[in-house]
């Protein structure tokens, strides 16, 4: 039997909705992933890909925070940020598979899909390549008066690149609408960050001038809130900051990373997913909270792997581009 | 009194009109780098830009060559239109990954639907005694990158009217001055004017030898022509303007009708330009060469602080004039 | 058993047992970069020289190529001899300054008194599927540079030998290895042994036309003669190994035999190691040219991803092929 | 009348011979550099020179804790650091003017002044370009266990590149003996460091896991023993250390930087050079602590003017390289 309230809480799709959307575009990109996975191992897709799986509350969480006309830029790890920001798995497919109707028309691939219409300034296969851009882009939102907000998305092996640091000092000098959003997943590919990151990574916004701060990764939630503050504070104008996602990421560096007990341990694996899973947290959050029943939830992911298997077909049925088009789109 | 059509101009004095000119007519057109405000630059090229377009469109920059034209990169893809000044054409060395694997393929990696409207100004150029890290002529490089486009004017007028073209091309550019040029005189229109990339300027005409100049070459070039004039050679001078898009086909055809060609960039002679305008007209003017192409380029060295080693580095008008002499008398 | 002299290798093994040969006989080399120690590199060339040698001379870096290729002058300038791993030639764009105005000018501005013994790995190479920031080959930025030393393998025997003489080298030395050969198999001579840098290979003899090829494209115009054999053409395949120094008296005596000649390179085809090669040809053998000089190199785009995009970038057996029959038709 | 205690100091040499060394080293690199002014503007030198009159006490404290075999970056402000090191003027006149006899016969001029025997890994002219050899440079000192130490000078511009970041991490990662050594002296050129530099500059070291104080550059007593504390921490294999020394450059940008009103006053200047000179204050210490009558430091300072007339002469009357020497060196 439950109370009155209990009882609003489930019809109050104003709570739950903007819960349940972050919900939806969780499953969208861990099944994303899942087909990639399978795309690989059938042999049907060209090269590599870098898996998002686990890190789904990150892109998630932060990207509800913005508005279509915001800006990210995004990695080698880059489709939760592209499908976050709202690019269509389908056309997404295509472009992994070399296909014309990919968001590239082929040229680009698993690591370079960039999409105007979401804002999605594209991925990036340059560790920290992707800084100057986000800053650029948050220089041109305050010059041009649009109020955008440009957020850049970035491994904790970035904190690598200098360039990173040029561009932060920057923004703070000129108190640019950018968040430096980095994924800490513990990985720089092979080797435990620990190994290449000296000091204390939330000092390093501070120390160029940008305030840090860092927040659980796995929940959704906290993220979604943590990332909404920073975004508004940086659209009235007060200036850039550091969000440091503690996160992980499920599978190998990319998808052919089959034996990794050389540098991590299957346990350390077992306990991110089974104790800190996002999507499994939010899911017993959302009942807990009567936003909505076990059934229909499993319905939504029902619904997305049959979307998923479907973009799939659809790039697998996709004309490539013809051998001419190599030399088209090299100048505007 | 009435408006002159032309009048003398600085080749300093050229690109900061064209700037000028540019600002004025479009908004979005903003200027970042290290000391362009109130310093206008070490060589005063901007003087004057900040007070007419204040702090907002011409700013002072961190010495962060590598972040600065990464942003200029970004801000280019969402609606300004940057002019990012990198104070020596040595300092390209650190913006090479923005430059190349950032600006020059956005566009093609993503499908045509991004653009990088920006334009990269900076020096070449060596004899200013300021030995191997101020010195280089590196336009060699970004030559070799699709995605790129490389401007090199050699006359005030040039770079006035090569300037604001590149200012209005959709794709990066890369705009190469000759710091020992920003003192040249010439005549430059008041008019608002544009010359097209991609089409070579025929700086002087002459019947028996070519030489392919570029940048502060040509003015070296038609100096050698002078010298070569006296003793009854006439010299044709030819300026590609830009080595990304190529006129070849003005080059190759004036090699024919001399059938003699010499090449003069100021870039190291290895691996550069020379070899690339070099192997143009040889294989377009294969049947009518008497001679083979000759290559003039930077020494194969570092560039040396000391005058008198320094002055052997470079193409001058002597050499120029005693290679082409060589020349046309094997022919 | 007894010690055979000469067994087959991989063209990464052979990278692995120059270099581990090398640590062996001088504890001053040691290696850093990103996972070259536990994880051997992302393509294993490195696999099990961090089990031998110990984390004191393969060092794991983070991602910070400018720096730790600074460092690597550094180190090399006060005693130890650095082998710095560059995992994709794309990052060299982040290490021009360390690699041009550093390491290659450090001896000539001091006056020859500090040297920098200095190699750098690094990768080249397209058709792996990897897009434009992850296929470029970009050995003729390097080439261009005075006080660099360029080294191009297209073996496993010219790897090992080669890397040798590299770390040996009192320069900076950048080696690039296709990514794509890896897994090449050749006879390696276990027994230590060096190749002097500019001395090239006459890798197959021929009479009707000269191929002159670098690193992987060597194997494709070693296929593309096989095909030319069956039309009765007989192809001369010669692979310079260094671009610097250049052996340019070989192309050039071949040429001049042939009298027609072909440039494979897979370097962006404009301003590039085709230019270079070209003209030392046409100048060199030009009263013996029948045709002019061909030249073939990757297709002046950012690499596509899309393997039908991808793969008409670059040269091939059958496009080599058909230049060269139509070349000799012509003749 | 002085007491029996003060008495001994005079004699004392031994209390007072570290400091009439620093005396002298600074008086020489002034007189070095009122020299180079004059053949500047005797229009002898070819080029530009950016003098290092003003900051006197930063290279010469530092320099006075290193050894002979320690390591030294510098930069294109390098004369002091030079000079401080041990290099002799006579050579470092020549290589202005582009001499046979100059410490890079001629090659290097001004900016690239470099003195194995000395230590001296070169002066550079890229702004950072040295902070990556300096690192190396102690990268070599640990791994060959010869118990150097490598200092890295560079102006506060040098925080706007990001490879100092790169590498200081580095250091910190694997514990190398090295000084990161920065001359706040207020300008990047034209522009003041508080339109170039967001966030706190001391934050900066600790951010990479490199600890960092920082000192009144114009006592030279001040740096001296600061330096030597960070400098034997490091020599003992405790780490890296970044070292802010606060300074001024008493002239322009270079030598040919005359109007400086449009981005500082005369009278800023004015109260370095009267108030804050290192010169001056290490003269007053001098005469109060009894270690040397003015008239000794007027003395020395004679000496030292003769010394740098006779090697202005030196470096004016020696020959230039033979133009085929451009083409040596170029490899070993
Ligand atoms: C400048 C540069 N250096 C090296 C690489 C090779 N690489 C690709 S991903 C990667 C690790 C990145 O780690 P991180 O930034 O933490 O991102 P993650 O893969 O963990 O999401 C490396 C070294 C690269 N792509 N770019
Ligand atoms: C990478 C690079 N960018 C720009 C320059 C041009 N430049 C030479 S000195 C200088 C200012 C340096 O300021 P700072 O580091 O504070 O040293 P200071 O001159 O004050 O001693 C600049 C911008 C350079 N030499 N190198
Ligand atoms: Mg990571
Ligand atoms: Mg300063």
């Amino acid at each position: 039997m439950t109370t009155a309230t209990e009882q609003n809480k489930v019809i109050d799709g104003v709570k739950a909705e903007p819960w349940m959307r972050m919900y939806r575009r969780m499953v969208i990109i861990r099944l994303f992933e899942e087909q990639v996975n399978d795309l690989y191992t059938r042999a049907l897709m060209p090269g590599l890909a870098h898996l998002y799986s686990g890190e789904e509350a990150v892109a998630v969480g932060i990207c509800e925070a913005l508005r279509q006309t915001d800006y990210i830029t995004s990695t080698h790890r880059g489709h939760g940020h592209c499908l976050a920001k709202g690019a269509a798995p389908d056309r997404m497919f295509a472009e992994l598979l070399g296909k014309r109707a990919g968001y590239c028309k082929g040229k680009g691939g698993s690591m370079h899909i960039a999409d105007p219409a979401s804002g999605n300034l594209g991925a990036n296969a340059i560790v920290g390549g992707s800084a100057g851009i986000a800053t650029g882009a948050a220089l041109s939102a305050k010059r041009l008066g649009k109020g955008q907000v440009a957020v850049c998305f970035f491994g904790e092996g970035a904190l690598g690149q200098g360039v990173l640091y040029e561009v932060m000092n920057l923004a703070a000098l000129w108190k640019l609408p950018v968040i430096y959003a980095c994924e800490n997943n513990l990985y720089n590919e092979y080797t435990h960050y620990s190994e290449t990151t000296a000091g204390d990574i939330l000092a390093r916004g501070p120390a160029f001038g940008v305030p840090a701060e860092s927040v659980d990764g796995q929940d959704v939630r906290a993220v979604y809130s943590t990332a909404q503050r920073l975004v508004e504070r940086a659209r009235k104008g007060e200036g850039p900051a550091f969000l440091v996602c503690n996160t992980y990421r499920y599978t190998g560096h990319h998808v052919g990373d089959i034996n990794r007990e050389y540098y991590r341990s299957k346990q350390e694996e077992q306990e991110w997913k089974t104790k800190r899973d996002p999507i499994k947290n939010l899911t017993a959050w959302l009942i807990e909270q009567k936003y909505a029943e076990k059934a229909k939830l499993d319905e939504i992911e029902n619904e997305v792997r049959a979307e998923m298997k479907a973009a799939v077909e659809f790039a697998i049925t996709a004309p490539y581009p013809s051998p001419e088009e190599a030399q088209e789109d090299v100048y505007a | 009194m009435p408006e002159i059509a032309t009048r003398e101009l600085t080749f300093a004095q050229a690109v900061r009109e064209a700037l000028a000119e540019e600002m004025r007519r479009d908004t979005r057109v903003c200027i970042f780098g290290e000391d362009v405000a109130e310093a206008g630059t070490p060589f005063k090229v901007l003087s004057g830009l900040v007070e007419e377009f204040g702090r907002e469109r011409v700013l002072d920059t961190p010495i962060s060559e590598a972040g600065f034209t990464g942003m200029g990169v970004g801000a280019a893809m969402t609606g300004l239109r940057p002019v990012v000044d990198i104070m020596f054409g040595d300092f390209l060395t650190l913006t090479m990954d923005q430059l190349v694997n950032q600006a020059a393929k956005v566009h093609y990696m993503s499908g045509g639907t991004w653009k990088v409207p920006m334009v990269l100004r900076t020096t070449l150029g060596a004899t200013r005694r300021s030995a191997a890290q101020h010195s280089q002529s590196l336009h060699a490089w970004l030559s070799h990158v699709p995605g790129l486009k490389v401007a090199m004017p050699s006359t005030p007028y040039d770079a006035k009217g090569l300037l604001k073209t590149a200012i209005r091309d959709e794709n990066p550019v890369v705009f190469f001055e000759d710091k020992m040029m920003y003192k040249l005189k010439g005549p430059v229109p008041e008019k608002d004017y544009t010359i097209p990339f991609g089409v070579a300027d025929v700086k002087r005409e002459g019947e028996d030898v070519t030489i392919v100049a570029t940048s502060s070459m040509v003015q070296v070039a038609l100096g050698a022509a002078e010298l070569l004039e006296k003793i009854g050679i006439s010299a044709e001078v030819i300026d590609p303007r830009t080595t990304w898009p190529l006129d070849e086909k003005t080059l190759v055809e004036s090699a024919k009708k001399t059938s003699r060609a010499i090449v003069v960039d100021e870039g190291y002679g290895r691996y550069g330009v020379t070899g690339e305008i070099a192997s143009v007209i040889a294989e377009g003017a294969f049947y009518n060469l008497e001679v083979p192409v000759k290559r003039m380029g930077a020494m194969h060295v570092p560039i040396p602080f000391s005058p008198p080693l320094e002055d052997v580095t470079v193409p001058t008008e002597q050499t120029v004039f005693e290679a082409a002499r060589g020349f046309c008398e094997k022919g």
